[in-house]
């Protein structure tokens, strides 16, 4: 092998994060198991939307989680982060002035030339929507770029949508953009649609010959998402899904997230369902 | 709590860490009592308060020597006095197999100590925190099983 | 089979003979639908050491095999299989697969109605590396009670209990046996050489070369609960770091949740990659049950656990002790 | 002229040691590998052998190691410890510090099997080829000089041809062929040289190219002689690796269920495996200090897969053990062109459940066979299963 000759002896360990500081904390649901960190005040690494990068409050461990903000606008780099496991739960007690470790940026990102020109619908479903946020403000600092955007996003309960101000206000008011809304389960006060969001989509998604549509959500989402789309007559190649497995290197060496021969976290986390149809079914 | 540095050793005396798990019925309430009557026994000790002597597991005696702890007492109520009537008994057993296990792997058998201390002995708990540190003052810090970062 | 050589302790027409009613019941317990699966062992390359068979059609009762290169231990797949079998699941086993079959029954992790136990007399386990110098017992197998069936007892069939006697005869020790030979752990009392500072050397040594792969747990059938302690990320009682002290802490709990518990099958010690003597510490402390609870046999599943229940005269850490040899406690 | 296995281009460098100055060429190959280089050796104790930091060389006798078919544990943890610290930190936000640690000393392995040696080289293309190579691992086998002995005896778990290397395959830096009283030592790779002419200059050897050449033939000639294990007559290159329909067949395969059926979901089969190089990173805080460790971790294990919030793509041990199979026998050969097995045999032999690695390895080239006939008869159907393992 001649990579031993080569061998990156005196480049640093990639497993090591940089400490990076919180700027700001944005609770996001009613709950507050959701909030947006934003991190150090410029990016310490170019990126592209759909990426992800390592974030650890450090002693408790490290997720990987896909970047919220868009490249597009400068400034810190945004993370929408669920406390769920035992890293998620202490970065949700750090607060501004707080240090993380930070690492990335890794995986493929949003295959953007093949965007230009096409009419997008995001269909994100939950904390799915945070990586579909970065694609959607990206797509708007270049509105001239893209065709007719349709956000659909959903989640369990109007308390749990995230992005309210940018889906209630901001994404509407921009040209040739729309966004729809749908919850699992209502609550008094709510006058949006009620039900399941691969339905709503089913529902009111008319694709145009020049359509492609971004999926993120949970695993059980993107599955019956998929579905639909096919259904509505969209091409394998045109129907963009964002995974998540469990990581824990990023970087396609620790073995643990890989479907097939590819590695989610290095290789993806975006793949078409084409080039999903390829590979064997692991999710 | 009345706690004075005990011992009579010098400045540079080895000075045993003694994590001591007293249930709350009984021992902690001893505990309690030997210091509000400022009965004097080692600083060292460090006091955990579980709610019976049968909650404590015999894995929590390693890690607390794994962590630092020189020496391990468990505290509980007389037997045939326990709050739950028979804690203490099922106590009895497992720790007595814990120690067993412990020698046979080669640990010191006085680094870990079963006492049971009622809310009235104040000073059993005094003496028994004196003399478990003298005893281990002896045998010097333990090593075995120990984390070098603790 | 490729030929392993005469095998120590089985007279070949015994096996013979054995092996024979083991089919034949595996084969008629099938057809009648007494059971939906016979859980028992058959050949396999290399060695010809016997796997686990797991056979659910009377025309495959004939793979069945008995005898020393039956490697793997059984019972604990009952755990497994009674819940994804229709109809109940026999095991065709030695004592010590019994034993294993009894243990989970008693830990309540399956149900004595779903399970058909069929004792089959054994001399002893050969270790696989010693098989091609004709044959050499596991170590523990030395110091079996459990070889020969025991009649009586609810649930258990015996097979081939005529046999017994020729095997109860035979010698477990033959040649280039030296696994069999090699010295059991001393308990370390008071004043024993392995006693401190050497008896912790001494585990230092081996616990060192502990891969933390969870073999010994995975084959213990006392270790049967769905969720692991020493798994457990909160709290974490375990790191995954193999350092020392770690070490101690994996063997130590896994020996004081077995303890009591532990049915001496010797899995544990058989599956070990890195040649661990885990059985001494078993048994080590199946003695001092005995000995500080008065316990006989506590390697047999009875209706309590010896940990599960207490006497008021056990011995007391205030009190010496009411037996000698085990040394004053502290 | 030829090339080297590292791609160097050299000439044919061999030398005949007499087999009692072994700790000469111990010796050569430490001063290679650099003045804090520790030397590795297999070792017999307690009845298996083991790998061991060995302090006087001259005592290695390496007839002794005749007796030796391999380790029964192999040497990649002397180049990829199963546990290693990535970094460690001291204090709390927002004045925490993080520091990493130092470089491991050089390593000298001296008395590999090629399967094991060859196992180095796939660690190699799984750590360091592409993007983001796992420095950690390339430091410790940049410095590392591997001395390899060929087999003269195998045992019946040795698979090794199946894997399509052999008890001779020239692999590691310097390949020793041993032959009676004589150590046959070829160079391979430009460390592997330099070992030789260090050597040369502490003792004048002979060159001993056509002794070579004829002890390979005679030692591959007696692999013949390996008893029949169960992978004898495969051949696992067979398998088609880039092909997705084939990897969906084999993929969906329901003998998987069958097969995993003994399985016990423990780690031993990756944790004693010369390849396997799954890692888990986790955080060891002790007050306001800590480390973060990588430590070996195996797909078998429960909770491998499972994520905060217990999602598990693969919570069956069927699914589990599929993954091991595939990924050693077909993704990374998908990726880099190589079987991940080097058919040492020790998953095998250690295997508590009595698991072999060949089973399923027949099964999957019956499901590769399979898509090859229904595409030469045109009928595309996935790859029917293979009821009895056996």
């Amino acid at each position: 092998m001649s990579c031993r000759d080569s061998l990156p002896v005196s480049s640093a360990d990639p497993l090591v994060p940089t400490l990076a500081v919180i700027e700001q904390v944005i609770a996001e649901t009613d709950s507050g198991l959701i909030r947006t960190f934003v991190i150090g005040e410029e990016s310490p690494f170019p990126y592209r939307p759909g990426q992800c990068a390592m974030l650890s409050a450090i002693g408790a461990g490290e997720s990987m989680i896909a970047m919220a903000s868009t490249p597009s606008r400068g400034g810190g780099l945004e993370f929408t982060v669920k406390a769920v496991g035992g890293n998620t739960h202490a970065l949700h007690q750090l607060g501004p002035g707080d240090q993380v470790g930070l690492r990335g940026p890794y995986g493929n990102g949003f295959p953007l030339e093949r965007l230009a020109g096409r009419d997008i619908a995001f269909v994100g479903g939950g904390i799915g929507m945070s990586g579909l946020r970065s694609l959607v403000n990206y797509c708007l600092d270049d509105r001239e770029r893209y065709g007719r955007l349709t956000v659909y996003s959903g989640a369990r309960s109007p308390g749990e949508l995230c992005y309210r101000t940018e889906l209630t206000e901001v994404w509407p008011a921009a040209p040739r953009t729309e966004v729809m809304v749908t919850v699992d389960q209502g609550q008094p006060g709510w006058s949006g649609n009620v039900g399941l969001l691969p339905d709503y989509v089913a529902a009111n998604l008319e694709p145009s010959p020049d359509q492609v549509a971004v999926v993120c959500g949970p695993p059980v989402m993107i599955r019956y998402a998929t579905e639909a789309l096919l259904r509505l007559g969209l091409r394998p190649e045109d129907i963009i899904l964002t995974l998540e497995l469990k990581m824990q290197c990023g970087i396609g060496r620790c073995g643990r997230c890989n479907i097939g021969d590819k590695y989610v976290c290095r290789d993806g986390p975006v793949f078409t369902v084409a080039e999903l149809g390829r590979l064997p079914e692991e999710l | 709590m009345a706690i004075t540095s005990g011992g009579a050793g010098t400045k540079s005396a080895f000075q045993p860490r003694i994590v001591a798990f007293c249930c709350n019925w009984c021992s902690y309430a001893g505990a309690d009592l030997a210091g509000t009557t400022r009965m004097s026994y080692p600083a060292t000790v460090r006091i955990i308060r579980v709610p019976c002597s049968g909650r404590i597991h015999p894995r929590y005696v390693l890690r607390a020597l794994e962590r630092g702890a020189d020496g391990v007492l468990i505290a509980g109520c007389h037997p045939g006095d326990c709050h739950y009537s028979t804690g203490n008994y099922y106590t009895r057993r497992r720790l007595l197999l814990a120690q067993r296990l412990l020698t046979h792997l080669g640990f010191d058998q006085g680094r870990l100590w079963i006492r049971w201390i009622s809310g009235s002995e104040g000073a059993k708990f005094a003496d028994t925190i004196r003399d478990m540190s003298a005893s281990l003052q002896v045998l010097g810090p333990n090593r075995k099983g120990r984390d070098q970062r603790a | 089979m490729p030929d392993a050589g005469q095998p120590v302790g089985y007279p070949a027409e015994v096996l013979r003979d054995l092996q024979q009613l083991v089919r034949d019941c595996a084969r008629s317990l099938l057809e009648q639908g007494e059971v939906g699966m016979v859980i028992g062992h058959r050949a396999a390359a290399p060695y010809g050491r016997g796997v686990p068979a797991f056979v659910t059609e009377p025309g495959e009762a004939g793979q069945l095999m008995v005898g020393p290169q039956c490697q793997v231990g059984i019972g604990k797949y009952l755990l497994d299989q009674t819940r994804a079998t229709r109809g109940r699941v026999a095991v065709i086993g030695r004592g010590c697969d019994i034993l294993a079959a009894r243990r989970l029954i008693a830990d309540n992790r399956v149900a004595p109605d779903q399970v058909l136990l069929l004792w089959v007399p054994c001399a002893g386990r050969a270790v696989p590396e010693a098989m091609a110098k004709g044959g050499a017992v596991a170590r523990h197998c030395l110091q079996c009670d459990v070889r020969l069936p025991e009649p009586g007892q609810d649930g258990i069939e015996i097979i081939g209990a005529h046999l017994a006697g020729a095997l109860a005869s035979a010698s477990l020790v033959g040649e280039g046996c030296l696994e069999a030979t090699a010295p059991r752990i001393a308990p370390a009392g008071p004043g024993a050489d392995n006693a401190g500072d050497a008896g912790y050397e001494r585990w230092s040594g081996w616990f060192e070369h502990c891969l933390r792969c969870y073999a010994c747990r995975a084959t213990c059938p006392a270790c049967n609960c769905d969720i692991c302690v020493l798994e457990s990320r909160s709290p974490q009682w375990v790191e995954r770091s193999t350092a020392l002290p770690q070490q101690f802490m994996f063997h130590f709990i896994r020996a004081m949740d077995v303890a009591g518990r532990c049915v001496n099958c010797g899995e544990c010690e058989r599956a070990c990659p890195a040649g661990i003597p885990l059985m001494d510490l078993q048994q080590l402390v199946a003695a001092d049950i005995t000995e500080l609870f008065g316990v006989e046999r506590p390697h047999v599943p009875g209706e309590h656990e010896p940990l599960g229940i207490f006497d008021a005269r056990d011995p007391d850490p205030e009190r010496p002790a009411r037996t000698s040899g085990g040394g004053a406690l502290s | 002229m030829t090339t080297a296995r590292d791609g160097s281009p050299r000439r044919r460098h061999t030398g005949n040691l007499s087999s009692d100055r072994l700790g000469a060429l111990a010796r050569a190959a430490l001063a290679v590998a650099g003045p804090d280089a520790v030397l590795w050796a297999p070792r017999q104790a307690a009845q298996r052998w083991a790998w061991e930091p060995i302090t006087s060389p001259d005592d290695l006798d390496p007839r002794t190691w005749r007796r030796m078919v391999n380790t029964r544990i192999s040497p990649k943890g002397i180049l990829l410890p199963q546990t290693q610290e990535v970094f460690s930190w001291q204090g709390r936000t927002p004045k925490i510090a993080l520091d990493v640690p130092p470089p491991p000393q050089p390593a000298v392995i001296l008395g590999l099997r090629p399967c094991d040696a060859v196992a180095f080289d796939r660690l190699d293309e799984a750590l360091l080829v592409g993007e983001w190579p796992d420095v950690a691992y390339a430091r410790a086998r940049s410095r590392a000089v591997l001395v390899t002995f060929a087999c003269e005896s195998m045992s019946p778990e040795c698979m090794c041809e199946a894997a399509g290397l052999s008890p001779t395959t020239p692999s590691g830096d310097l390949l020793v062929l041993p032959a009676g009283e004589s150590l046959l030592l070829e160079a391979l790779t430009a460390k592997g040289e330099a070992v030789l002419a260090e050597l040369e200059g502490r003792e004048p050897m002979p060159e001993a190219g056509s002794l070579v050449d004829a002890r390979r033939e005679e030692l591959a000639g007696a692999a013949g002689h390996h008893a029949p294990g169960l992978a004898a007559g495969q051949d696992w290159t067979r398998l088609p690796p880039a092909d997705p329909e084939t990897v969906l067949a084999m993929f969906g395969m329901p003998g998987w269920e069958e097969l995993a059926r003994p399985c016990l979901s423990c780690g031993l089969c990756a944790f004693v495996c010369p390849t396997c190089h799954c890692f888990a990173l986790t955080d060891e805080p002790r007050g306001d200090t800590g480390r973060r460790v990588r430590t070996w971790d195996s797909c078998g294990l429960t909770d491998f897969m499972r994520a905060a919030g217990g999602h598990d793509p693969r919570p069956a041990k069927a699914q589990r053990m599929r993954q091991r199979f595939l990924h050693k026998l077909v993704y990374h050969r998908a990726a880099h062109g190589s079987l991940m097995c080097t058919g040492c045999g020790r998953c095998a032999a250690g295997c508590p459940a009595g698991l072999h690695i060949a089973t399923a390895a027949k099964m999957l080239l019956a499901a590769a066979e399979q898509v090859a006939q229904d595409a030469l008869s045109g009928c595309a159907a996935p790859g029917r299963p293979q009821e009895d393992p056996q």
